[in-house]
Formats: C-alpha cells, structure tokens, sequence
C-alpha cells in the first residue's frame, strides 16, 4: 500500500488556510458541523476569514468572538436547541467588526451551485418582495423565452475552501456522510478546495461496498484528517447527541468574555494532553 | 377559564393547520411547529407528509422530542432523506403545501422582518435572519408564523425591513389566530379569556375583527398528544410563553 | 396496515398516460431504463408521445419502430453495447416522422434542473460554438454581474411524466436504486408526476435503514408497479446484466420490420401467460 | 513491419494522452477510450483518475471488460458513484483534465459533428448526437477523439454541422495521431507502416506534418495490458478497423 498524500493532523490542515480566506463550512446548527476545525482556526489566530454557510451558530459566534472573522454569508443564525440568538456574532454585526451578507438559504445555494456549474451566477424562486434583494445588489431579468416571469439571478458563490466533518474518510480522502449532507453537497462542489475531518477513519473497502454513500470522492478531497469528536459539542448522529452541557457552558462563559475554559475543555484539545 | 395554557394554545392552534395529505414543512430555530407536526401526526386521524429541516420524511420519533428542531432524531424511522437542497426546490417549484416560518415581525399584509431591529446598515439589534422565507414565502401555497409575544412590537405597522414578503396565511400567538383575508391579517380566532379589545390594543396593525370567534377548545386527543410530547414540561419551560399584561 | 395507495398495475399504470404526453425516461442506454414501462406503451397502442431522456436507445428505437412518437429531446442516441445506432430512430428522424430537439446531456439536465428548481431557465456551461443552440433558439446572455462572460440559457424542460426502474420501491412508493442514478434524480424533480417500476418489492423497513439510498421519496411518487426483470433485455446491476442475445434478436427482427417476436419474448408478456 | 494491429495502434495510443494524476473521463459508446484508461491503469507506473458514465471512480474491473461503455461492471471496486451530472458539474467547473469524445467529423481546426449528414432540417443520415461534447468541448483542459475510419469522410474540411467546438488536443485514427498547434490539427506522429502522402491523401482537411515523426513502437507493458484486456479478441474483432486503402 502506498502512504496516503491525503491524511495529514489538524494542526497542518488548519495551517495552510491563509488569512483572508473564504471558508465554507458543513453541517447546520448544533448538527456535524467541523467544529474541531474551526477552533483551531482560533489557536492559530487566524484573521480576516470569510465564513460562508447557511445556518451556522456555535461556529460563527465562536470566530466571532475570537476575531478571526471579517466578512458572513448567511441565511439564518442562532444557536438553536435552546439557546436563541448567537451573541457573539450578534455583537460583532452589530459594532460593524463582522459585515454580513444575508442571504435566504436557498439563495446561498443557488450561488454555490453556479460556482459549482461553473457559470457566473444561478436563478432562484422566490425572492420577490425581500429586500434582502436589495442590500446585496442582486439582479433580476424577465424570462428571455418570453414566459413574462421575472427572476432573480444570484451571482457565483465560490469559497476557498469547503470544510466539512463527515462520518468516516479513507486514506485517499474518501468521505462518508449519514442523514442529511445538509448542503455539504453543494458547498463541496463549489469550493476551490474540499478539507474533510472525520470522525473515523475507515478502511478503503467499506467505501467500495456501499459507494452510493460516499459524498465527497477522494480526487476531490486536497486533505483529510482524523477527529474523533470532530463536531463537539455539536452532534454527529447517531454517534454522539448535542453535549447541551457543554453548549451551555460555552454560552455563559463566553457571555462573560472568555472562551479559555471551552476552548481546553474540547475533545482535541483534551486529547493532546499527555495521559 | 379554558384549559388551554398559553403554550397549548399556540402549539395546538399551529396543529390545526395541518391538512390532509398535503406537504407540511418544519424549519429550523422552530421547536413549537415541530411540536405542532407531531401534535398532528397523534391526535389527528389523517395522513399527510411532514418533512423537516433535519432531512426527515413522516419521522417517528424513537424517544423523547428533541430540543434542536434541526437534530437528527428527527429523522428517526424516516424511510428516505430529503436534504435542505431537496425541500427548497420542492417549494420553489410548487410543491410544497404549508411551511411553518420564524418572524421576528409581522406587518398586516403578512410581510415579515427577520434581519434588524433598526436600521439595516447600523441595526440596533441583529436578528438571525429569514432562512429561506425570502425564497420560500413567494412560492410555497400556504405560510404560517407564530410568536410568542403578541405586541405592538413585534406586529407592526411598518417592519424594519422586508425579509420576506408573499403567502403567508396565518398566524399564532398566544392571543389569537389571524388568518389572511383580502391581503390583510384578520383575526380569525381568538384566546377564550382575551377579549378582541385587548387583541386590537396589542396589535400594531390595523386588524379587521368583524369575523372572529373564540378559538374552539382543545380536544383531549390533543391536549394528550401535547403531553406525551412533553411530559415533563420542559418545552413548555423553555418557551416561557406568557400572555401580554393588559389593562382590561 | 392501510392498503397501499401507490401501488398498482403496469397495465393501469399506462393507461392513465394521454396521448401526447411528454415522458422522461430513467437510466442510460441499455442500463436500468424502465423497459416494460416502455413496452406497454406499446401494447396499448399509445400515440404522439414526447420522449426525453439524455442518452436513449433501445427504448427510443422501439417506441419508433412501434410508431409511438412524435417528438424527441435526447443528447445521444445508440443501441450501444457493440450494436451501434439505433436504426428504428435514425429511420423516424430521417423520414420526419419524428422530430428530435437534440441536446448536449448537460444541456437537458439544466433544462430538468430549471423545471425541478421552479424557474424558467438555467444557465450551462460550454455550448459556445455549437450549432445546436442556434438551431434550438436558445438565448445567451452576458453575465449582469459584469465578468464579461456569456452565458447560455436552457429554458425549462418539465415533463407531464417520470418514469424509473428502481431496485426497490416499497408500498407507499419509496424507491431505492443502487450504483448511478444516471439522471433519475433530475428527472424525477423535473416531472409532474414521478412513475416507478422497481424490480423488487420491499419491505417500507428496509428503506427506513438505509434512507440515503432512496432516490424519490414515497410522497413524490404517483404510481409504483413492481416488475421484475423490467429493465430487459438491459441490465440491472447488480442482480442481471445486458441480454445480449436477446438485445441482438431485436435488433436483427426489428430491422426485418417486425417487433411481434420481441413483445412477446418480454418478460412481462411471458409472465401473463397461464403456467 | 510493426507490433501495432490498427486496433492496438488506436487504444495504445490513446492510453497514452493520459497524464499523471490529471482526471481522465471516459464516456458512453466509448469502447476504445474505456480499454485506454484500462490499459492506462494496468500498463503505466503513475496514477491518475478514471471517471467513467457509468459512474464509477477509478473502479478495478473484477471480470471482464464489458461490451458497453457505460455498463456499471465499470463501477466494481469504486468507493464512490459519481454519476453524470457530478462528472457534468466537474467538467464545467474547469475539474476535468481529459475527455475522451466522439466524433463522426472532425474538422482541420478540431471543431466536431455528431449530428447529421447533409443537412439539419432533411438529414441524409442521423448521427448518434454529440452526447455532452458541445458542454465539455469549450470547459474541459483537453478533450481527445478518435477514428476507426481514417478517411476524406470523416476528417473534413467542412462538417456537415458543427455539434461542438473548444479544446480538442489530440485525434487518434489508424494512420496517425493528430495533436493540435496554433489552432489546427497536425501531424504529430504516424503509423511506422503509412507515409505521410498516404495520411495527407486520407485526410480532408490541411495538416501540418513538419513535426510529424514515426510513433514509438507499443511497449511490452502495453501489449501485455491490452491482451489482458481483450484475452479471445472479441473488442478488436468488434472493432473491425482496417486501414484505409491506399493508392501507394
């Protein structure tokens, strides 16, 4: 067997990100998204980053509160369960830190599938009364083949990187994905490059007997790294269930001003520790 | 004094819009219409499709409700996954019946605010944001809203900003049903110990009240529903839904 | 257990298809299209019928042959295997009995991508000095978000059907289908009502264990007919492969003038006889 | 005399367009490039990718070659499906290195039909189509086709309709491999057993054969693949390329 040119640690993943990239993240909410990835986008004070994602919350407000964020592409962010409003990010919209780009979900889609066409911009329904139209400076045409329909066109989304923590990935970058792949799909398809952290490390023959299940194919895949725990304190069903525990945690103290505890209470951060 | 609680009121009254064999939608950051679908699933004896923003088709819940109404349990028994990618085009091409969609404000044609409190360059409050609505409100057949505050401040005269704007057909507070009539929010039903007095003087919009009458009372299959959704009351807690103080 | 509403007779099945319906049809060549469907088109004597499908080829030749069709959306059209061209379609398009909008694969997919998105076109990349956009009408125009690029636009291709040979379709019209589902998916988003002929009929648990693999869930389903063997004399992999001989009988008695022999020797007609 | 048969001669040397570590697709009704990328795999000591129409990724054939090129005995061993409208999506978005595309005309400047003979609206024949080539053609890094007929029919001066157009690089008949510069198909390298009056005879279009040298003689290692590819000969009996006669 040759040596995999795929697997590498989270350490050297997160250190070939240059500041000021765009980064698409998987996942929605509490649910699979990469967060072991994006704190150590935090350890190694990381600046400027434009997050794209459709429904982030413990991840973006967690950058936020880091500042390694300039620049949002949203259509809806909380931090859900029970725990409301993100302040975090609320905080930084708010004092002009952090400048949004709001989107509806599905006009975040239609940009990541454009890019992921390779055209320069995509229809989408609806859209018709939002302002939301507006403030970003989208462009609407009449139906050229003459329906009388006017439709909204939403220019090309294309990230720097996609990051997404999946089920399970093999030495080649091979990605598997249970449940929903949220819009893990479309974000892999229009990034320039697809980093993968999963939560095991599978052998390469259980890819090939169930490939309708692989999301990412490894040609795809520029690196993949091994986290267990990789969506904490997030959910990877039916692995783990949201850690509320340590979400509420997170909420309070870093309401107080720190993320110090939370960051060293994470499960990579744990297990860097000497037993 | 009716046996409703302010949260059973909401809960049972987004149950009642449900239809048979239509597409019914439940988002995320949504956890009373995701009691409302299963409320409807229990106590109703009809079919229809729930999907659910966690990718779940007519889930059936192996164990308790969960607090994220985007966690994978709902997707518990679910015999195929229909991702987020997947249920925007259904709606989008007209597919999809009734969607329950989060506002922060509500204006009396139905145009909803979910971006800012305040200016949208300089906003005094961040909200989270529309999800889809903004593509999913002009599209789909039937939109409901609910909150959990009936005020003049969160339904308005005039919204913040527009985040979305096309069918929404009803919403749910704690006071009162409001259905859309003639492109106005009209209250259709109301709370049984409220009066159409206190609702008007809880509005921010004008509200044609000349056709509502008090909300029927729950039914036991409902209420019972409810509780077995939530048998230790922790939703009920955390919604902490309570009714306008009002000077009656 | 309530009885099934999905679940019915191929026979009844193609009897609520009009004369003059628009019909997408699933799979590749001689791979997992949905074969008895397209025979008991022709048993039933079913007449102007649109065919759309990226690649076609035993069906379109023999819905030809039979003098079914009128009109044709297709990007390449064979037999395929090691027996060329289709000659029942070739002879159709030539005489004008037949007329073809012919597509690059890609540029049919955005047309079924427009239709299942809601919007009235779709923009595609390449097409850029092919004939076939003129000949077709096809309008292009120049990126409004100033690239300087020009774009083609595909208009909306919504057929009245969709028609699948899946693997597996439970009662309430679930189906599974293994390996690539070549265009399905688009098709089955595309159309206004989806139509699913499955090999096998199975148990609603056994989708509920593995719901990533169901390509259209049961809600989106109109009718579902269980029909073994209903990609004949193609292949569905992994459970049978091409019938070659019985593709290459075909291809010698229809180019003789006659399909009776074939018809009869289908499987589904076989299996209506009286053991 | 040579070790090329006609048929050894094509597939020999198309597998060996293919580059390290580039993404390399192979279509339907493509038997020729799907024993390429075979051969490519068995025969060279570097990797790359193989996508196929039938959807598999750089699958490891478990039997025999399959007589259809989208046949899914082309996914056996594949960790992933990556069905057409992925290898669609990858190709528009600038990720596919080398398609092999077929041709029924080509033209001096690499511009291709499929579609008819004689004219669009009465075709004298009705070819098979272009397949994905008019999308692929202008968005894909190189595109490779190939001939069994080396012919004033086939290779042409004028097509009969130009199906598509973009970065056709290399052209592979039994007399020759064409590659193109500065915009036109030239001779790059030829059969040891032709001249290169009898390829410009042939051909109906103008060439440059200034550069043109002798193709390098088939390797052990590509013999050996290509048996083990086609053990009783079925493919090149299927095949049935001859050279074309020439007036010598």
């Amino acid at each position: 067997m040759t040596a995999s040119e795929k697997l590498t640690t989270l350490e050297e993943m997160v250190a070939a990100i240059p500041n000021g990239a765009s980064i698409g993240l998987g996942g929605s909410f509490l649910h699979r998204g990469p967060f072991a990835f994006v704190r150590e986008l935090i350890r190694q004070g990381k600046r400027d980053l434009e997050i794209i994602k459709a429904s982030p919350g413990y991840d973006i407000d967690i950058l936020c509160r880091a500042g390694c964020v300039s620049r949002v592409r949203a259509g809806i962010v909380a931090m859900e369960g029970n725990f409301g409003l993100a302040g975090g990010y609320r905080k930084a919209i708010e004092s002009g830190a952090v400048k949004l780009e709001e989107h509806a979900c599905m006009t975040l889609t239609a940009g990541l599938r454009a890019a992921g066409a390779g055209v320069p911009f995509m229809p989408v329904g609806g859209v018709h009364g939002s302002q939301i139209a507006e403030v970003s400076g989208w462009k609407k045409i009449a139906d050229p083949y003459g329906s009388g329909e006017e439709v909204w066109l939403i220019p090309a989304i294309r990230p720097d990187f996609a990051v997404i923590h999946a089920h399970a990935v093999d030495r080649d970058g091979n990605a598997r994905v249970e449940g929903s792949p949220h819009w893990d799909r479309a974000m892999t398809r229009a990034a320039r490059k697809v980093l993968v952290t999963a939560e095991t490390l599978a052998r390469p023959e259980s890819f090939a007997e169930r490939p309708e299940l692989t999301l990412v194919p490894g040609f795809m895949t520029a690196a993949a790294v091994h986290v267990p725990q990789g969506a904490w304190p997030g959910s990877l069903a039916p692995v783990y269930d949201v850690n509320y525990e340590a979400a509420a945690r997170y909420v309070e103290e870093s309401a107080d001003g720190s993320i110090a505890e939370h960051m060293a209470a994470a499960p990579e951060a744990r297990q860097e520790e000497p037993a | 004094m009716t046996s409703y609680t302010p949260f059973s009121y909401v809960v049972i009254n987004l149950a009642r819009l449900i239809r048979p064999s239509e597409v019914t939608f439940s988002g995320v950051n949504s956890t009373l219409p995701m009691l409302a679908c299963l409320v409807a699933k229990r106590a109703y004896d009809f079919n229809f499709t729930w999907l659910n923003v966690a990718g779940g088709v007519d889930a059936e819940l192996a164990g308790p409700v969960p607090l994220s109404s985007g966690d994978a349990a709902l997707t518990a028994g679910s015999r195929s996954i229909f991702a987020n990618e997947d249920f925007y085009d259904l709606c989008t091409r007209g597919g999809m019946d009734l969607c329950f969609l989060g506002a922060s404000q509500i204006d009396g044609t139905g145009a909803t605010n979910n971006s800012v409190i305040g200016d949208w360059d300089t906003p005094k409050v961040r909200l989270p944001g529309g999800g889809g609505s903004a593509v999913m409100m002009p599209t789909l057949k039937r939109a409901a809203t609910w909150r959990t505050e009936h005020s003049t401040r969160t339904l308005v005269d005039k919204l913040f900003f527009q985040t979305a704007k096309g069918n929404l057909q009803s919403v749910v507070t704690p006071m009162c049903v409001f259905d859309k009539r003639e492109g106005r929010l009209a209250v259709a039903s109301y709370h049984p110990d409220v009066t159409l007095d206190e609702i008007r003087a809880a509005t921010g919009f004008e509200t044609d009240i000349s056709q509502a009458q008090p909300t029927p009372e729950p039914t036991e299959a409902e209420l019972a529903a409810l509780r077995s959704l939530d048998p230790d009351g922790t939703f009920e807690a955390d919604a902490a839904i309570r009714m306008p103080e009002v000077a009656a």
